[in-house]
């Protein structure tokens, strides 16, 4: 990271824990990134990792039980932590938007798309509701639906789940916001549709230059989509690198393993590669690396001690105890 | 509100001016065919829109009410002179052809309520327009108290003819002081005076007759003046309404008795009469009335009520309790260890019904009579009744709708008694039918007397309390009540 | 983890059937203490069953001896009280903690097994109807309808006219009478719960009907029943008391909340404890089976109850 | 048409569907009768040979699960034919049915749905066994810890609820009750779309491993794309109720000669940022028709980027364009 | 949307018949009218004779078939205890029921929404619990109970209201809180858990993101989504209001159907019965249908066909 660019959006350690009947869940423990104007993060690991926790986290917006209790989100400078509900409004859906898995779910069933889109601009821009209107109407136009003024008296369950996910996308992109959260944006959708969101969220990055982080568990959007790579395991970051580095040389054990376990189109192979175990549950991690019972790879020591993430070579960053000597050949 | 408003019967039940008075009962009336009624509430009303040819006074006294003189022309034929200038609320004339229709409707069609009162009448011949003759079905001592009994009010002939049942209902016309103005079922009757009245215009312009089931609703009426007369105030609201200053409670006779319908039946264990007296001596007649009833009531050992004809001074206010001696005489019966009876009971029928037969249950319980207590609903209960399926007791409150002993000692004969309580006395039977023909008052009041006493000793019926009614009363008017519960508005008057 | 553990004898795997056995028998109380209305809700049921079934040893005084020389005596911290009876006495004169404490094993009689019988009659149509849809599920939905337009109170009415009123009479009347509601709420469950992949994985393997509603539909339906009926023993411990107001509520000696709140609204203006202690027996009890309802719901909540 | 009889004669087929379909009433009039019908599965013709893995893939709603329950005959086929080794199933009782379905099993796409949460492990594997009364007792309780190594459960699994699994775990136990009753055919519905990365090579792993162990035969359904190609040997295409493509897996793949197919494949993105750029991509317009209501040329036409007059009009022919392979497109790419 | 209204309206017929079956088997079974028409101290040979004249003496099918004969003349018969045509007498009734019933329903919205909403806002807070012991005391409490209460103080001490009967809208005050009390209680309850529900769907998240504020999540993206359960109950509520108001019609002397239904059934009076369970079927059909349209209107997932 450039010392001299001040990130647009930076994450020190943040740490969200959910306080559950069960006990203490740890979702986010440690988690610090950062994210430069006009860059596309990607967020990458398997569900329940704490990759959307992360990401409401940013907005602030941990329902009930879960708690952010630790660490700095610095944004534009500011640390959103310390914001007021009130402040933190006028920044959800202005400055930051995010964009839902389920497009179905995530759109009120009883409003039309169009009132649901022109609630987000009259809220933050000062206009009226015809000026609202229009500038929804141009807002779907821009995001592909077809006949907008049309559908923007459509519900929500009327559209397939191509256009609602453009709905949403609409939404977030009303207000020109410089940081678009992208959690899972196209999990419930088909490949040939979810090429298209896909496309359309590159070109509208590159017009309004703006950031993006976009958490998934689909590698391979990833390669596509993203500048940098953010991979989770188990609430903490576990790699992050460049995407072209991350691809071509995966460090940390786990990388490896995802990217081995996945079929590919054009290669073929007679075995898949697999990562043996599950995927630990929250509440109940093992010491030391969260990793360690299913690495192949794993040392006496990854038994009893958390690694720290090291700076490895290429600009990675590893939390692996086999990348320790790497450092400090650094 | 105005009189003008009250007037047009809207909203009548503030009731604070002089001229409308609004009554509160517990029931609704439920038609207005005055013959085929034979609730006290219906009987409260129709005896103000309606006449009979005669009527009883405060005293109980049969006077002629629509006759200008009558005659007894032989031990079945009975002949009346009607009073002249006598109109309906339609401005008709009242004539002997308006009676004889009237009594022959009642007398005919069995599917009036009144019907079964009716069945000794056997014809009634008109002679002039005011003049007419009833033949009864053999001699008839207490033809004219029938003729006083509700029932035997006088309906318009030409009205009733020409409109029907159905709208005779809907606007019902009688001869009487009050004419109908609206009915609302479940809510009030309002009557209005009629001031062509024969005999004159009437006291009140407007009555309200309300019906609020629920006591203390009715008590609350009472209390923030919204009703005048609230009749049935069942003890426990006593306090509210004496305590309260401008009403006050008014309490009465009514012919009710209360009383065990025993089972006589050759097998049952009431059969033994050592049982049954023993189930009398183990009854605490008068703990009852002083504590549940508060004393409204006078413990008696006859069906016939004081103040009906032929009743028996002996056995008023008087009862029988020794639980030591019952407990001997069901020694000798052979229950030493004691027995088992069923007693079926009404609930929500009589004031304090259940409470009464509760404790019944517990006394008969210290005689070591184990009582299998079954407190019905009152329809379910007469069910049991009628279709004579009681055990060995059953308690019931029976009024005398005649005032006459005759009336209320039919059930010991055998006719009535069979499958009930299957009693059968000789000796009864022979006095009750000399009875029912005997035209000279004082010997048929002799037989009648010498019947209860002998009822009394045999206990087809366990006779418990005459009941009393109560009312609470704006002191804003004053009211006496009746034996018959019957209220005349215009017996009614402002203070 | 117990992922990489082989354990290969048959013991073995007895052993750990024993254990998880075990921790399924602690599971409950611990689940129980973890939220604070479900053990308020637990302790109050308890003390009302266990209330219920010892009443008679409980009971200071014959609930059904009346003693007409202490009629309408207020509780004992009032003028005019004794300390013989602690909450008072009623008309007759009949102590009345011992009413209550006696009325408890009424209240709850009704109050549950009505709720059981609406249940298995509610259960059993709402099944049918809503596995096998179509015509079966038209006609008894058609029959659904016409009960619930037919109102409650003419079912009680009549049946308690034809039968005498006795405890088991009413609750199966009442039973009767609420199974629709049940019956609608199971069709309901039923229909999703047929779509869900289980179902269709039983029917792919061959399982008769019968069976897949028995073990597959039954059983998942049982917790939103279980929520749904704890609120119904509540309804039905106060209709109880609303049909002894109509006089076909249970029948002296046998006591009841319902029935002393009934007996004791006359005196509502002047004696108000005949009423007041029953009220607030009730209100207690309801408040406990809903705390326990709510808290079961929680359990039962495969979200909640949760993957460990 | 004519071709896939053909091809039946020649392999050793166990499972052969032809000019299937299932239309479902969508109620309307009056008294619920119905004049319209959506297509889900309209003419499909299939064959399945012992011991191959036949991969269905396509949009989602393009009728592949329904095609999977028809065969089961848990819905029932509006016409068509079904034949399993030889025999007719199409019309057979449900008392017959129940027989044949001892040889079919099915694996389903929610681990966390199919599995009834209430019931242990031990019960949902033993219910095949029961029902058909296979095993009791002591015999039945071995059996199970059987099924649950082989599919790598641990045997002191058996009493746990389904809640207390994760995912992939589920998944197994899922396949174990496939097993239980040694069918030859075992279709799998999505096995592995709800599972994460990591564990959905778990368990294509498994089903491979278990074909080769016990001589299976599959039929896998999935949309995911590389998934299919991984396991399976041949590939049927379907869009809109329709098999548009249908070639053994190395064919579609280098010759791949539906539009649709195209499209497809193209969209899946791959896991390798250098390939980003690559500019064969074929963007398909987002542009369904109405299900109930299908256009009476080629069901692509309103989304396909090569259409042409004819398309509109014309419903294409099923035709073997190569050897072995079959598509229906009027004008299909050739390479 | 025609099509189905028919429809509905079609379904009406079956269930139509199976309730006068039913009701006529019910009073059959009650047991004799005639026994509660006479006096206590008539006699077998009065009762039987009436029992002639009404015809009362037939075999039950021939009964039932004549009463349906008539059914569908639209004529119900004439009530015993009125000795009038059934049918107006229910009619006449209606005005009150319907008027208790809306008021009722009015008290209970009022009182539900805010309650509801409040407490799923503050869950497990101490307003929360107060809510829930609140709303279990008004379930908790006798119709009767509540109803003399409210009369013992605000008619009789305080003399706000008037005690009873019907007239002005002050009349209505009183009865419509006893009745929409327990209503209310119940619709809190529903009102609260249907939002908690709510609260956790995506669409609440995603109003969240946008920066609305939490008032306006709750107020204009929860609420209308929370009524839709509510509905369903509600139109539950409304039938029960219809045909159970009757002991609040007692304790207010309200003329309502439930009374009329109460004394037809004791008295056994077969006509008014069938007349009144008849047409409150019709109303509860019909309530049903207009809540079904409502719930569409609320819920624009749900189509006609
Ligand atoms: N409300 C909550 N209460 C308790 N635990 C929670 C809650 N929300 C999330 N968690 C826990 O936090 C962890 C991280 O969840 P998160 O939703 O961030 O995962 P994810 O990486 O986004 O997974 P997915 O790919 O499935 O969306 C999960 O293990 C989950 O159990
Ligand atoms: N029981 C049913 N009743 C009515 N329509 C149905 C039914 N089952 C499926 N359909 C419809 O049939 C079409 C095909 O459904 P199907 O489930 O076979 O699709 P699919 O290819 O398996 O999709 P997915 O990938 O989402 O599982 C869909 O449009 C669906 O809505
Ligand atoms: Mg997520
Ligand atoms: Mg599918
Ligand atoms: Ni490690």
């Amino acid at each position: 990271m450039s010392e001299a660019e001040t990130p647009l959006l930076e994450v020190r350690n943040l740490q969200t824990h959910f306080f559950t009947e069960l006990g203490v869940v740890p979702s986010v423990n440690g988690v610090s990134f950062s994210v430069k104007k006009g860059e596309t993060i990607g967020i990458v690991g398997e569900s329940g990792c704490g990759k959307s926790v992360t990401s409401l986290s940013l907005l602030q917006l941990i329902s009930d039980p879960g708690k952010i209790v630790g660490g700095e989100i610095l944004f534009n400078g500011e640390d959103l932590t310390r914001l007021s509900n009130k402040q933190m409004r006028k920044i959800r859906g202005n400055k930051i938007s995010m964009i839902f898995q389920e497009p179905l779910t995530s759109l009120n069933p009883v409003f039309t798309i169009g009132s649901q889109i022109s609630e987000a601009i009259r809220l933050h821009q000062n206009v009226n509701k015809e000026e609202a209107k229009e500038k929804a109407i141009v807002m779907l136009k821009k995001v592909g639906i077809p006949r907008a003024e049309k559908h923007y008296y459509s519900f929500p369950h009327l559209l397939s789940g191509g256009m609602r996910q453009r709905v949403m996308i609409a939404i977030a992109l009303s207000c020109n916001p410089q940081l678009l959260i992208a959690d899972e944006p196209t999990t419930a959708l088909d490949v040939t549709i979810q090429a298209q969101i896909l496309l359309l969220m590159k070109q509208l990055s590159t017009e309004y230059q703006t950031s993006i982080i976009i958490i998934t568990h689909d590698l391979g959007l990833v390669a596509e989509m993203a500048d940098r790579v953010v991979v989770m395991y188990a609430g903490q970051i576990v790699e992050q690198n460049n995407v072209y580095e991350l691809f071509k040389n995966p460090k940390h054990p786990y990388t490896k393993g995802l990217l081995n376990s996945i079929p590919k189109i054009h290669q073929l192979k007679d075995q898949l590669e697999s990562i043996e175990g599950n995927v630990p549950i929250p509440s109940q991690l093992p010491a030391g690396c969260k990793f360690h019972p299913r690495c192949a790879a794993a040392l006496e020591k990854c038994r009893f001690q958390d690694p720290p993430l090291f700076q490895a070579k290429q600009g990675a960053e590893v939390r692996c105890w086999l990348h320790q000597e790497e450092v400090i050949g650094v | 509100s105005s009189t003008r408003e009250n007037e047009k019967g809207t909203k009548g039940e503030t009731g604070k001016d002089k001229t409308t008075l609004v009554l509160a009962q517990s029931a609704d009336i439920t038609t207005m065919d005055p013959q085929n009624s034979l609730s006290t509430t219906g009987d409260r009303v129709f005896r103000n829109m309606f006449n009979r040819l005669f009527y009883r006074d405060a005293n109980m006294e049969v006077q002629p009410e629509l006759v200008e003189a009558y005659e007894n022309v032989d031990d079945v034929t009975w002949k009346f002179k009607l009073k002249q200038g006598v109109t309906f609320h339609n401005g008709d004339p009242l004539t002997a052809e308006d009676v004889k229709f009237s009594l022959e409707r009642v007398m005919n069609d069995q599917t009036l309520k009144e019907y079964p009162y009716f069945t000794q009448l056997a014809k009634i011949k008109v002679i002039d327009d005011l003049t007419l003759e009833i033949i009864t079905d053999g001699p008839m001592p207490t033809l004219l108290r029938l003729l006083a009994k509700s029932g035997a009010d006088v309906i318009p002939k030409k009205y009733f003819e020409e409109v029907g049942l159905k709208e005779f209902q809907k606007k019902p016309i009688g001869s009487g002081p009050y004419q109908f103005v609206e009915w609302k079922r479940d809510d009030r009757v309002v009557l209005e005076a009629y001031p062509d009245y024969f005999d004159g215009a009437p006291k009140w312009k407007e009555v309200i007759v309300r019906a609020i089931p629920e006591s203390s609703t009715r008590v609350g009426e009472l209390l923030t003046g919204g009703v005048d007369i609230a009749t049935d105030i069942p003890p426990n609201e006593w306090d509210r309404v004496n305590g309260d200053e401008g009403v006050s409670l008014v309490t009465g006779d009514t012919t009710r008795i209360m009383l065990l319908v025993v089972r006589t039946t050759e097998g049952s264990v009431t059969a033994d009469p050592k049982v049954r007296e023993a189930i009398d001596l183990a009854i605490n007649e008068k703990a009852i009335v002083d504590s549940v009833l508060k004393g409204t009531g006078v413990p008696v050992r006859s069906r016939v009520p004081e103040g009906v004809i032929g009743s028996n001074p002996d056995l008023y206010d008087a009862y029988v309790y020794d639980v030591e001696k019952a407990k001997k005489l069901l020694a000798e019966a052979g229950f030493k260890d004691g027995l088992e009876i069923t007693l079926t009971a009404p609930k929500g029928r009589y004031p304090l019904d259940g409470e009464v037969a509760q404790l019944i249950a517990s006394m008969l319980g210290e005689a070591g009579i184990k009582v299998n207590l079954k407190l019905l609903e009152s329809s379910a209960f007469l069910d049991i009744y009628n279709s004579n399926s009681n055990e060995e007791l059953l308690m019931i409150g029976l009024a005398d709708g005649l005032l006459d002993a005759s009336y209320s000692l039919v059930h010991y004969t055998k006719e009535r008694a069979t499958g009930q309580t299957d009693y059968y006395n000789e000796k009864v039977e022979k006095l009750y039918h000399d009875a029912g023909r005997n035209l000279n008052e004082e010997e048929r009041i002799k037989q009648y007397q010498e019947i209860q006493a002998i009822i009394a000793e045999e206990r087809p019926h366990i006779t418990l309390f005459q009941q009393g009614s109560n009312y609470g009363v704006s002191d804003r008017v004053e009211f006496k009540p009746r034996l018959d519960e019957v209220i005349n508005f215009s017996d009614i008057s402002v203070k | 983890m117990e992922v990489n553990i082989k354990t290969n004898s048959l013991a073995d795997a007895n052993n750990c059937i024993a254990k998880s056995k075990q921790s399924s028998l602690w599971r409950w109380p611990k689940l129980l203490l973890q939220s604070k209305t479900g053990t308020v809700g637990f302790l109050i049921v308890f003390v009302v069953v266990f209330v219920a079934v010892f009443a008679d040893s409980l009971a200071p005084h014959n609930p059904a001896a009346n003693n007409l020389g202490d009629m309408l005596k207020p509780p004992a911290w009032l003028d005019g009280g004794t300390s013989a009876y602690l909450l008072g006495t009623d008309n007759l004169g009949r102590d009345i903690l011992s009413r209550i404490i006696l009325g408890t094993r009424v209240s709850l009689l009704v109050g549950i097994f009505s709720v059981v019988v609406a249940g298995i009659i509610g259960i059993l149509i709402g099944i049918l109807a809503g596995y096998y849809g179509g015509l079966i599920d038209n006609i008894l939905m058609r029959i659904v309808d016409s009960f619930l337009a037919i109102p409650s109170i003419l079912f009680i009415l009549v049946v308690l006219a034809v039968f005498e009123p006795s405890i088991m009479v009413l609750i199966i009347v009442i039973g009767f009478t609420n199974w629709v509601t049940y019956a609608r709420v199971v069709r309901g469950e039923v229909l999703s719960i047929k779509e869900r992949e289980f179902v269709k994985a039983s029917k792919s393997i061959g399982t008769r009907n019968g069976i897949i509603m028995l073990k597959h539909i039954f059983p998942n339906i049982i917790s939103s029943f279980i929520v749904i009926s704890t609120l119904s023993v509540a309804t039905t411990i106060i209709l109880e008391a609303s049909l002894s107001f109509l006089g076909l509520g249970i029948q002296p000696p046998e006591i009841s909340w319902g029935g002393m709140l009934t007996d004791g609204r006359n005196y509502l203006a002047t004696n108000w404890w005949l009423v007041t202690f029953p009220g607030i027996a009730i209100t207690v009890t309801v408040l406990g089976i809903i705390f326990l309802g709510d808290w079961l719901r929680d359990v039962l909540d495969p979200r909640t109850q949760g993957r460990k | 048409m004519t071709m896939t009889n053909e091809t039946e004669t020649n392999h050793d087929c166990l499972l052969r569907i032809e000019g299937l379909k299932k239309y479902f009433p969508i109620p309307s009039g009056l008294f619920g009768k119905s004049k319209q019908f959506l297509k889900a599965v309209d003419g499909v013709d299939l064959f399945v040979k012992k011991g191959e893995t036949l991969g269905i893939v396509g949009e989602s709603g393009c009728g592949k699960s329904t095609t999977g329950n028809t065969i089961l005959r848990l819905l029932e086929p509006t016409e068509g034919k079904i034949v399993f080794e030889g025999k007719d199933i199409t019309r057979l009782s449900e008392r017959g049915m129940q027989k044949i379905r001892k040889d079919i099993q099915m694996v389903f796409q929610d681990p966390f749905s199919s599995l009834n949460p209430r019931m242990r492990v031990f019960d949902i594997i033993a219910e095949p066994l029961r029902t058909h009364k296979a095993a009791k007792g002591r015999v039945l309780e071995e059996k199970i810890f059987e099924l649950m190594e082989t599919v790598g459960l641990d045997r002191s699994f058996v009493r746990r609820y389904p809640h207390e699994f994760s995912g992939g775990q589920r998944q197994r136990i899922g396949i174990a009750r496939a097993l239980a009753l040694k069918p030859k055919l075992i279709i799998c519905d999505e096995p592995v779309s709800a599972l994460d990365v990591s564990i959905q090579a778990q368990i294509l792993n498994l089903l491979l491993e278990l074909q080769k162990k016990f001589n299976l035969t599959y039929i896998f359904i999935a949309h995911g794309i590389p998934a299919v190609k991984y396991i399976s040997d041949r590939i049927a295409v379907m869009y809109m109720g329709e098999v548009v493509e249908l070639a053994g897996k190395e064919e579609l793949f280098s010759h791949t000669m539906h539009p649709y197919t195209s499209g497809l494949i193209s969209a899946v993105p791959l896991p390798d940022p250098t390939l980003r750029e690559r500019n064969n991509r074929i963007l398909l317009e987002e542009d369904f028709p109405d299900q109930t209501n299908l256009p009476k040329g080629c069901r692509f036409y309103s989304r396909c980027p090569f259409r042409k007059d004819k398309c509109k009009e014309e419903k294409p022919l099923f035709r073997e364009v190569r050897k072995e392979h079959v598509v229906s497109c009027h004008y299909p790419i050739i390479q | 949307m025609k099509k189905y209204l028919i429809r509905r309206l079609l379904q009406l017929i079956p269930v139509l018949f199976i309730i006068t079956f039913v009701v006529f088997v019910l009073v059959y079974l009650a047991g004799d009218p005639v026994s509660l028409m006479l006096p206590e101290d008539a006699s077998e040979e009065d009762r039987e004779a009436l029992r002639e004249a009404l015809g009362l003496n037939e075999p039950f099918l021939y009964q039932y078939f004549h009463f349906l004969g008539d059914l569908i003349s639209g004529d119900f018969g004439t009530s015993f205890r009125y000795s009038q045509e059934a049918l107006p007498l229910v009619l006449e009734r209606l005005p009150a029921t319907f008027e208790l019933a809306a008021a009722s329903m009015l008290v209970a919205i009022v009182l539900a929404i805010p309650l509801g909403i409040f407490s799923a806002r503050k869950r497990n807070s101490f307003v929360d619990l107060f809510i829930t012991g609140g709303s279990v005391l008004g379930k908790a409490m006798p119709n009767f109970w509540l109803g003399i209460m409210l009369i013992l103080m605000l008619a009789v001490n305080y003399q706000i209201f008037p005690v009873s009967g019907r007239g002005t809208f002050v009349h209505l005050v009183l009865p419509a809180i006893t009745l929409g009390t327990g209503v209310a209680a119940e619709m809190t309850r529903l009102i609260r858990s249907s939002m908690l529900e709510i609260l956790h769907q995506d669409y609440i998240r995603t109003a969240k993101s946008k920066g609305v504020s939490d008032t306006l999540v709750i107020f204009k993206h929860a609420f209308r989504n929370s009524l839709i359960p509510v509905v369903t109950i509600t139109s539950l509520q409304i039938s029960h209001l219809v045909s159970g108001a009757l002991i609040t019609e007692t304790v207010f002397s309200w003329p309502g159907l439930g009374q009329l239904l109460v004394q037809a059934v004791n008295g056994r009076d077969m006509a008014v019965v069938q007349a009144a369970v008849f047409v409150i079927a019709i109303l509860v059909i019909v309530i049903n249908l207009i809540t079904d349209l409502v719930y569409r209107l609320l819920d624009p997932r749900i189509n006609y066909s």
